[in-house]
């Protein structure tokens, strides 16, 4: 029973979080005096024509592998408790380096995608490297570290744009980097897509959504299956326990923000390769954060990071449609505001409610303690007779405890403030 | 941009669908949408005046955040029926070419991007040289500047912002070759902040006042406003840009220091662009280029604080039309 | 005892028929206490048994589901500590509640600062706490930060708080807890200072004979309930004893020694470094332990201890000095590799440094042998073996919770215990090194984990074992050492030495010159 | 401090020289800092021929900058010291430039300061009711505070500002009706103006203090001063009286203190509305400057702050330490991308300094490493004529960078800083 209803509780809550979420977006809808429920049909209106609906859902899934990419790159640090705000960079600084590499040399098909990638992974896990480093040799809280490294990468992927891998004309509205050559293009799939017996959508479907959903596994095995992911938990559980379990701290500091970077530095890739060809002044911002988002509604399990991405996506979508209904399209971000502190207030309820049970389940377990006084039901009455004891002639020494500076349980998150 | 020349074989109508139809245009905007008091603004009266004269109808979207969906929005407006279909602001430049390919149907329009080489007959550019009324400007500030020692503030060192500073440098020099000009962007090429941080704007011209210039010319956005705040507290003046800022400044004191702005006609552009189009006279293809000849970019006269230069700054107007100067868009 | 009672004269506290529900558990049932004024009264029962629930009741820290608190005959009502400490009452906690970066005098002043123009008056609260510590005798200073005190004065500091707030009622939950009995002895002049005053003290202790020694009257509760009440001056320690378990109590262990020749852990010289430079907090410390031989350390709290624990474990480098396990100098060797080496570790404080108290107890069963079979395959983990393993454990352990699914919270401490100890062996580790092995663990649980234990030697398990129990110490141990301020000051024979020599050593009272031999 | 703890005695046998300088507590170590940063501003300035590094137009633009990120720092401070992490500092301080702008075009200066004040504190509400109330984690909720914010005032504009006849549009408010008043030092930074024409003589420091005082006294905004006295404030009120005491003691300790009747949850309630309206007021700073609210305006400057925040050490004059020196590096790198190679030259001198200390404590590998790197730094301000516009943009992030990764580290967060406190779960 307990188990079902764990599964329930753990389903229950981002429902209702949702069903919160779109109780105040659509409060907030009545105040502009629209109708709630044409929003909300409208946001499912995926158009008249099978190709309009294709369309609709390529858009959804083309917005949701960076989102995806980007939260599983927050979430592998969260994961141990590192708090990595510096994604936004890390794929920043990896575009526009894996731009510049991308078109700079040139290998077959294949072989020059693999290249792209690995530098951009490279330069991604660098950059969170950095990072990593100041925090193991001296201290600097990561917060910080990657906040200024954000800006810092910000504009070293200016300065690279407009200086050394500047391969637009002068004089071109838009700084371009040179165009990746067509063997570094990523495929599109929309052959799938019509292969699957779905109508031709206007967009390419971007190939870089089997190497996302690649990663997404690989991370997820990862952090599930393995020892380095056991030890990669157990330090985000408890630093301490997991230091002295064996784990190496500082070297999971650096592995976590390495692993991190490396998949921060694959959020651009999707629309680089499958789409822009080249690293641009109008190439999209912003995604590391959002990620940040993502990652917090998928509690930072692969695959609630993907139906938080899909959502994201899916909400980023119904913004055009809403304006075609005269809502103004700051609602989605409102929604989406609303949702992620609606899921993680409902998540942190739950998880609550999950661990009362799981307490309380066992402090009734115990079959002897009838009247249920002691929780424990470890009374020597119960347990098998306590057998020699070491006791000194005057029998003082039962139970001695020792309280002093017995820290207290405390589910810390050590990334937070320093 | 990829792929120039995809479905240019269709070239069967520039608006066709225009006689006796109702007009329904689409207006896709640059991020901040409608609302900025800038070029958004400027190309929804245009749209506007347009529908006043023709009849017909405007349906406006605005792109995310991120501006990571402006092809869709190109992309809903020709599917739902909408012609001509406009996109305001460079950034379009880059997409709109595909879509103009893939609704050869539909009119399109883009603004700030050129669409020559683009080869879309369906597709038209509509250019500003920006960098012949910043000519202007640069002239009437070094006519105007007690100190001979001026300024320009540029949000975002892109190269549409560098074509305001080398004609403003232009300009200013042709009236006084030892003139003295400090240019500065507030944020590198990427980093859009710089549109959009009037304290940094603030700053950044109060060094300038402060460092001797008396008059400094902006082209920041809402930026500008930290522009004129300086000029303000530090007795100097400001040129404003894109719209005729002293009607849409809303505050006398800042009125006051707003010597001309920097007109950049985006509203004449479209609403002629619209007007071609429901007279079905819209070539297609090319860019229209709208500069002094056209009146599409030019001077304000708000507050008559240039009526006494007016003359000189009519003489400069006349020599660029005739060509006799040739004003340099690449600082 | 010197002040005469007044039988009539209303109790200074009178609780009648409390009782307090948690979720699933009857912490206190119906529970009767009668306290009078000027008197100390001693509350005894063992771990659990709902004596710290009673006392927060009484403190205003939760109210009670039913029953009634009386202060002076009249009925009170307590929603928060605030009105518990307007009427009179002041707690000491069994876990201290002090915030270490404040001074002494800002913990003492907190939630009761004296102001002056709305500035916190520090000269008035400066001469207020210096009066109490003369009065009392507790020797504070209101400006050293709580972080530099010893134990024995952060409790000072804790019974300056109560009595700054003009407590007439005095509460202690275990205050003796973490003392030495030099400490103990200057606790117990302190209480009866107060009692001189006219104080009421409740005093909760699980040492009976200190219990006998210093209170006036007792009661006994078990299972959340009041069982009765005792005389101390007629009731033996042993009477007590089976009153609070309720059965009788097993008879003393006789010793054999199993200790061979063939050491499994040699230090030469261990120095640790403080983190903050300083004085060195493990001091050239030389010792070995020998296959099938208990080594104790004793001390007070802060002496070092943690840190050679920590050295010895490779969570703290060392400054200087050689560590050698079997033949193998493991000085430079990683946390884990010493693991994997044949240490096995019971840390000191379970939640911090033995669990993972979110996740399930098989991957508890896996924490510290990341590295090794059965719970690990290759790179991977082995959920399936690992569930099997743990199911093990607990059967073998007596480790009582639902499964290996269940979060190790949900588990008691004992339990929790129980699986660390068992984990641990499963490892068959050359070396044990057991820091507080049955701290806050009540009766049953001890002594299986010393059954354990004994067992373990007994294969040619080496032990080195920290506690700050003496009686453990001392029944368990072959050899001794006592550690002082970083060194080993003394080495003792844990067949002759009592817990009160012990006790002189540990303070510094007694020289370790005269330190009996070892074997 | 009265309260100096007795230091352990550093080392023996200080000679007079280093009991000079290192002697007589803080504020005497301090002092010489300064005195020092400034001889050596004043001579790099001196022989790079750079005036901006130490004018009084730079000083004033730092102070410009710095003062926002000062607002948002003790804003964080106050949630730190109450033990909640405050990531969503960006978002109250969104909210209060819209709150500012809001009401300042109807109801002027004193409107906005109240609006833009009372919409950050609506922020530090609902970080409250999620952290106190309900538990989330600190990081999660203000993350999430920071996309709700911007959703929030995006959607207010877009309903209040569209088609309103005063102004204003969808990123924009409509202009204050009034200014807040601003304060210029009389004959010394105004009329007369002595510091002035100090300062334009440019004589070696009399000049560079000239700068710096005239850069802090003239033509300061009425919120500059507000702003600036809250330091001391903050530290008289946190440090010096019983609110304080308590506040603190809920980020050290809470449960101690929930032991003690000190209301935990209402002061964590009360420290994190205190850390919103202090954003919020840095909002309205920014709204002060362009006398109207405008998206974005923030700039990112609530997570700067907050950074200010973790170098000051949770601490009112450290705080103000790192705003002040990210506002200047930002100013001088707005001013004059010429001025920043100069700085070049002031980290030679400096990383010079570094490698005669470690060689005179005999540290050789130290003192090679910061010399090379000081050779380095020395032959790249000679060479180097002018940094591109994207180096220089973040010189403020790398120098707060480089500051915090060399500077030794002894940050003390409060110690229960982030933990979610639930009563008797301690
Ligand atoms: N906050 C709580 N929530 C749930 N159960 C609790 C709580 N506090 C105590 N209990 C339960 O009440 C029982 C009595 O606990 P209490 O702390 O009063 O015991 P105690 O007699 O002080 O034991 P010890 O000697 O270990 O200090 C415990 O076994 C525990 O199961
Ligand atoms: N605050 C609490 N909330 C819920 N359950 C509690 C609480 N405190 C104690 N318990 C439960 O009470 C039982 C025993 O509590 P108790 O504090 O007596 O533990 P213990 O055996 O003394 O061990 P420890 O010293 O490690 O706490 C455990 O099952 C524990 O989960
Ligand atoms: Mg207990
Ligand atoms: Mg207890």
């Amino acid at each position: 029973m307990t188990a079902l209803r764990r599964l329930g509780l753990s389903l229950m809550a981002p429902a209702i979080a949702l069903v919160v979420a779109l109780a105040l977006s659509a409060a907030v809808i009545v105040l502009i005096g629209q109708n709630p429920a044409t929003a909300v049909g409208v946001m499912f209106d995926f158009g008249d024509s099978p190709a309009q609906q294709t369309q609709a859902i390529v858009l959804v899934l083309n917005r949701a592998v960076p989102l995806f990419l980007a939260g599983l790159a927050v979430s592998v640090a969260f994961r141990m408790g590192l708090f990595n705000i510096g994604v936004e960079g890390q794929y920043r600084i990896a575009t526009v380096l894996a731009a510049g590499a991308g078109a700079a040399v040139a290998l077959p098909g294949p072989l020059h995608l693999l290249f792209i990638i690995v530098v951009a992974m490279a330069v991604g896990a660098f950059w969170a490297g950095i990072v990593a480093v100041l925090k193991v040799t001296r201290g600097v809280s990561e917060v910080i570290s990657s906040i200024m490294l954000n800006f810092i990468a910000l504009g070293l992927a200016s300065y690279l744009l407009t200086g050394p891998l500047r391969g637009s004309p002068e004089g071109a509205s838009i700084i371009t980097t040179s165009e990746i050559p067509e063997s570094g293009w990523f495929p599109g799939l929309n052959g799938v897509l019509t292969g699957l017996g779905l109508a031709e959508p206007r967009s390419e479907l971007y190939g870089f959504l089997v190497v996302a959903l690649v990663v997404g596994i690989a991370v997820a095995v990862l952090i599930k299956r393995t020892r380095f992911g056991f030890d990669l938990r157990a330090t985000g559980m408890s630093a301490s326990a997991a230091t002295a379990s064996g784990v190496d701290a500082r070297g999971m500091v650096l592995k976590a923000m390495l692993i991190s970077g490396a998949i921060a530095g694959l959020i651009g890739l999707p629309e680089l390769l499958g789409d822009a060809h080249d690293y641009n002044t109008e190439f999209t911002a912003g995604l590391g954060f959002l990620g940040i988002a993502v990652a917090l509604l998928g509690r930072n399990s692969p695959l609630g990071i993907a139906f938080g991405a899909l959502l994201f996506a899916f909400l980023d979508r119904a913004a055009i449609p809403l304006q075609f209904a005269d809502i103004p399209a700051s609602v989605v971000t409102i929604i989406q505001g609303t949702i992620v502190l609606a899921v993680v207030i409902a998540n942190e309820i739950a998880r609550r409610v999950t661990r009362q049970q799981a307490e309380r389940g066992n402090a009734v377990a115990p079959p002897t303690s009838g009247d249920g006084s002691t929780g424990g039901g470890q009374g020597p009455g119960d347990g098998p007779p306590p057998d020699v004891g070491p006791t000194t002639g005057t029998g003082t020494g039962v139970g001695v405890r020792n309280a002093s500076g017995e820290p207290g349980r405390t589910d810390s998150r050590q990334g937070a403030g320093a | 941009s990829d792929e120039t020349d995809a479905g240019s074989g269709s070239g069967s109508g520039d608006g066709g669908s225009a006689a006796g139809e109702e007009l329904m245009v689409g207006l896709a905007y640059d991020t901040g949408g409608r609302g900025d008091k800038s070029f958004n603004d400027s190309a929804y009266a245009g749209v506007e005046a347009a529908i006043e004269e023709l009849g017909g109808e405007v349906q406006e979207l605005s792109p995310n955040d991120d501006g990571s969906d402006r092809a869709e929005l190109l992309t809903q407006l020709a599917e739902q029926g909408y012609d001509p279909v406009i996109g305001v602001g460079f950034a379009y430049g880059e997409i709109i070419g595909d879509i103009a390919a893939e609704y050869p149907e539909t009119t399109f329009a883009v603004v700030d991007s050129s669409v020559t080489e683009l080869g879309a007959d369906n597709l038209t550019g509509l250019l500003f040289a920006e960098e012949e009324g910043s000519f202007l400007a640069g002239a009437a500030a070094a006519l105007k500047s007690e100190t001979g020692h001026i300024g320009f503030v540029g949000g975002v060192e892109n190269p549409l912002i560098q074509k305001f500073e080398a004609g403003y440098v232009a300009g200013a020099q042709a009236v006084k070759p030892d003139i003295i000009i400090d240019t500065q962007y507030i944020s590198p090429a990427g980093d859009f902040s710089g549109f959009g941080d009037p304290a940094r704007g603030q700053i950044v011209a109060q060094g300038m006042f402060d460092a001797g210039a008396d008059i400094v010319y902006h082209a920041a956005g809402g930026s500008g406003q930290g522009v004129f705040e300086a000029a303000a507290a530090s007795g100097g003046r400001a040129i404003g840009v894109d719209s005729d800022q002293y009607e849409t400044v809303g505050d006398p004191a800042l009125q006051a220091v707003i010597m001309t702005s920097m007109l950049k006609r985006v509203d004449n552009a479209v609403e002629s662009f619209i007007t071609d189009y429901s007279e079905d006279a819209v070539e297609g293809g090319t860019d229209i280029v709208n500069d002094l000849s056209t009146d599409g970019v030019g001077l304000s006269t708000s507050g008559g604080q240039i009526d006494d230069i007016q003359a000189q700054i009519d003489e400069f107007k006349q020599q660029i039309i005739d060509g006799e100067i040739e004003v340099p868009a690449i600082p | 005892m010197e002040i005469p009672l007044n039988e009539s004269a209303p109790l200074a506290v009178e609780l009648r028929g409390i009782t307090k529900r948690f979720p699933g558990v009857v912490a206190n049932k119906d529970i009767e206490l009668r306290v009078r004024r000027g008197e100390v009264h001693a509350i005894v029962g063992e771990n659990g048994a709902g004596k710290s629930t009673l006392m927060k009741t009484l403190y205003g820290m939760h109210r009670p589901d039913e029953g009634q608190i009386l202060l002076d005959g009249e009925p009170v009502t307590f929603r928060s500590p605030a009105d518990a400490i307007a009427a009179g009452i002041g707690m000491v906690h069994q876990h201290f509640m002090l915030a270490d970066n404040f001074t002494v005098l800002e913990n003492v002043v907190l939630g009761s600062e004296p102001t002056k123009g709305g500035r916190l008056d520090r000269g008035a609260a400066r001469r207020r706490i210096q009066e109490i510590s003369d009065s009392y005798a507790l020797g504070l200073d209101p400006d050293t930060l709580v972080e530099d005190l010893g134990v024995g004065d952060r409790q000072r500091v804790e019974i300056a708080k109560v009595l700054y707030r003009g407590a007439t009622t005095l509460i202690l939950d275990e205050p003796t807890a973490v003392l030495v009995p030099q400490e103990v002895d200057e606790l117990f002049g302190n209480l009866a200072e107060l009692k001189r005053e006219g104080l009421t003290v409740i005093f909760i202790s699980h040492k009976l004979d200190e219990v006998r020694k210093v209170a006036d009257s007792i009661t006994v509760i078990r299972r959340g309930t009041t069982v009765g009440t005792a005389d101390p001056r007629t009731t033996t320690a042993k009477e007590l004893a089976e009153m609070m378990v309720g059965a009788e109590l097993p008879a003393a262990a006789v010793r054999e020694s199993t200790v061979r020749e063939t050491p499994v852990l040699r230090m030469r010289g261990v120095t640790v470094a403080a983190v903050a430079g300083g004085r060195s907090v493990v001091d050239d410390v030389t010792l070995s332990v020998r296959e099938g031989e208990v080594v104790g350390i004793a001390g007070v709290e802060g002496n070092g201890q943690a840190e050679l624990v920590d050295a010895i474990m490779g969570l703290r480098p060392l400054a200087a000095g050689e560590l050698w396990l079997g033949d193998e100098d493991i000085a430079h060797w990683s946390t884990r590799r010493r693991r994997e080496g044949g240490i096995g570790f019971i840390p000191e404080d379970r939640h911090r440094q033995g669990m993972l108290l979110d996740a399930p107890l098989w991957e508890n069963r896996i924490l510290g042998h990341q590295t090794r079979p059965p719970a690990v395959k290759g790179a991977f983990i082995d959920r399936r073996a690992a569930r099997a393993d743990t199911a093990r454990i607990m059967a073998e352990y007596d480790v009582r919770a639902p499964g290996p699914d269940t979060a190790a919270v949900a588990l008691s401490g004992g339990n929790q215990q129980k699986l660390i100890v068992g984990r641990e062996m499963s490892a068959h580790p050359r070396l044990l090194v057991a820091a507080h092995p049955t701290r806050g663990v009540d009766v049953g649980a001890q002594s299986v984990i010393w059954e354990l234990l004994k067992d373990a030697r007994a294969e040619g398990m080496g032990i080195l074992l920290v506690s700050a129990d003496l009686d453990e110490l001392i029944s368990l141990s072959d050899t001794l050492h006592v550690m002082l301020r970083g060194a080993l000051v003394a080495t003792l024979d844990p067949r002759r030495v009592t817990p009160e020599e012990l006790g002189g050593h540990m303070t510094g009272a007694v020289r370790g010159d005269d330190a009996v031999g070892a074997a | 401090m009265s309260t100096a703890t007795a230091v352990p005695t550093a080392g023996p046998g200080r000679g007079p020289v280093t009991e000079l300088f290192l002697g007589g507590g803080r504020a005497r170590r301090v002092t010489w800092l300064l005195v020092g940063l400034l001889v050596l501003f004043s001579a790099v300035r001196v022989i790079s021929g750079q005036q901006a590094l130490t004018s009084s137009s730079t000083f004033g633009a730092a102070l410009l900058l710095a003062v926002p990120l000062l607002l948002v720092a003790l804003g964080g401070l106050f949630a730190e010291r109450a033990g909640v992490v405050n990531i969503g500092l960006e978002g109250m301080m969104i909210l209060g430039t819209w709150g500012a702008g809001w009401a300042g075009y109807q109801w002027g200066w004193v409107g906005a300061l109240v609006g833009g004040a009372l919409f950050g504190a609506l922020g530090g509400l609902l970080h409250a009711v999620a952290t106190v109330t309900f538990g989330v984690d600190h990081v999660v909720s203000g993350v999430a505070i920071n996309i709700l914010a911007a959703g929030v005032v995006r959607f207010l504009s877009e309903l209040l500002y569209t088609d309103n006849a005063a102004g204003g549009g969808v990123t924009q408010s409509p202009a204050l009706s009034s200014r807040p008043p601003s304060f210029s030092l009389p004959v010394l930074s105004s009329g007369p103006d002595l510091l002035g024409d100090l300062e334009s003589r440019h004589w070696f420091l009399v000049s560079d203090l000239a700068g710096l005082l005239r850069g802090v006294s003239s033509g300061v905004g009425v919120l500059t001063v507000l702003a600036v006295l809250m330091v001391p404030a903050a530290y008289l009120l946190l440090w010096r009286t019983a609110f304080g005491l308590r506040l603190r003691s809920c980020g050290e300790n809470p449960a101690a203190a929930d032991s003690l009747g000190v209301p935990v949850y209402r002061l964590k309630y009360i420290a994190v509305v205190i850390s919103g309206t202090l954003a919020g007021l840095g909002g309205v700073f920014l709204v002060f400057i362009a006398n109207i609210y405008r998206e974005g305006q923030t700039n990112g400057r609530g997570f700067i702050g907050l950074a200010a925040l973790i170098f000051g050490n949770w601490r009112p004059g450290g705080l103000a330490a790192g705003a002040g020196l990210f506002g200047f590096a930002d100013a001088l790198q707005l001013r004059s991308q010429t001025a920043v190679v100069a700085l070049l030259l002031l980290v030679a001198f400096l990383l010079a300094a570094v490698a005669v200390w470690q060689a005179v404590r005999g540290k050789w590998t130290q003192a090679v490493i910061a010399a090379a790197f000081a050779a380095a730094a020395l032959a790249a301000f000679l060479t180097i004529e002018e940094l591109p516009d994207g180096i220089v943009s973040f010189t403020p992030h790398l120098t707060t960078l480089l500051v915090l990764s060399l500077a030794s580290q002894r940050l003390r967060p409060p110690k229960a800083d982030g933990l979610v406190y639930r009563r008797g779960e301690h």
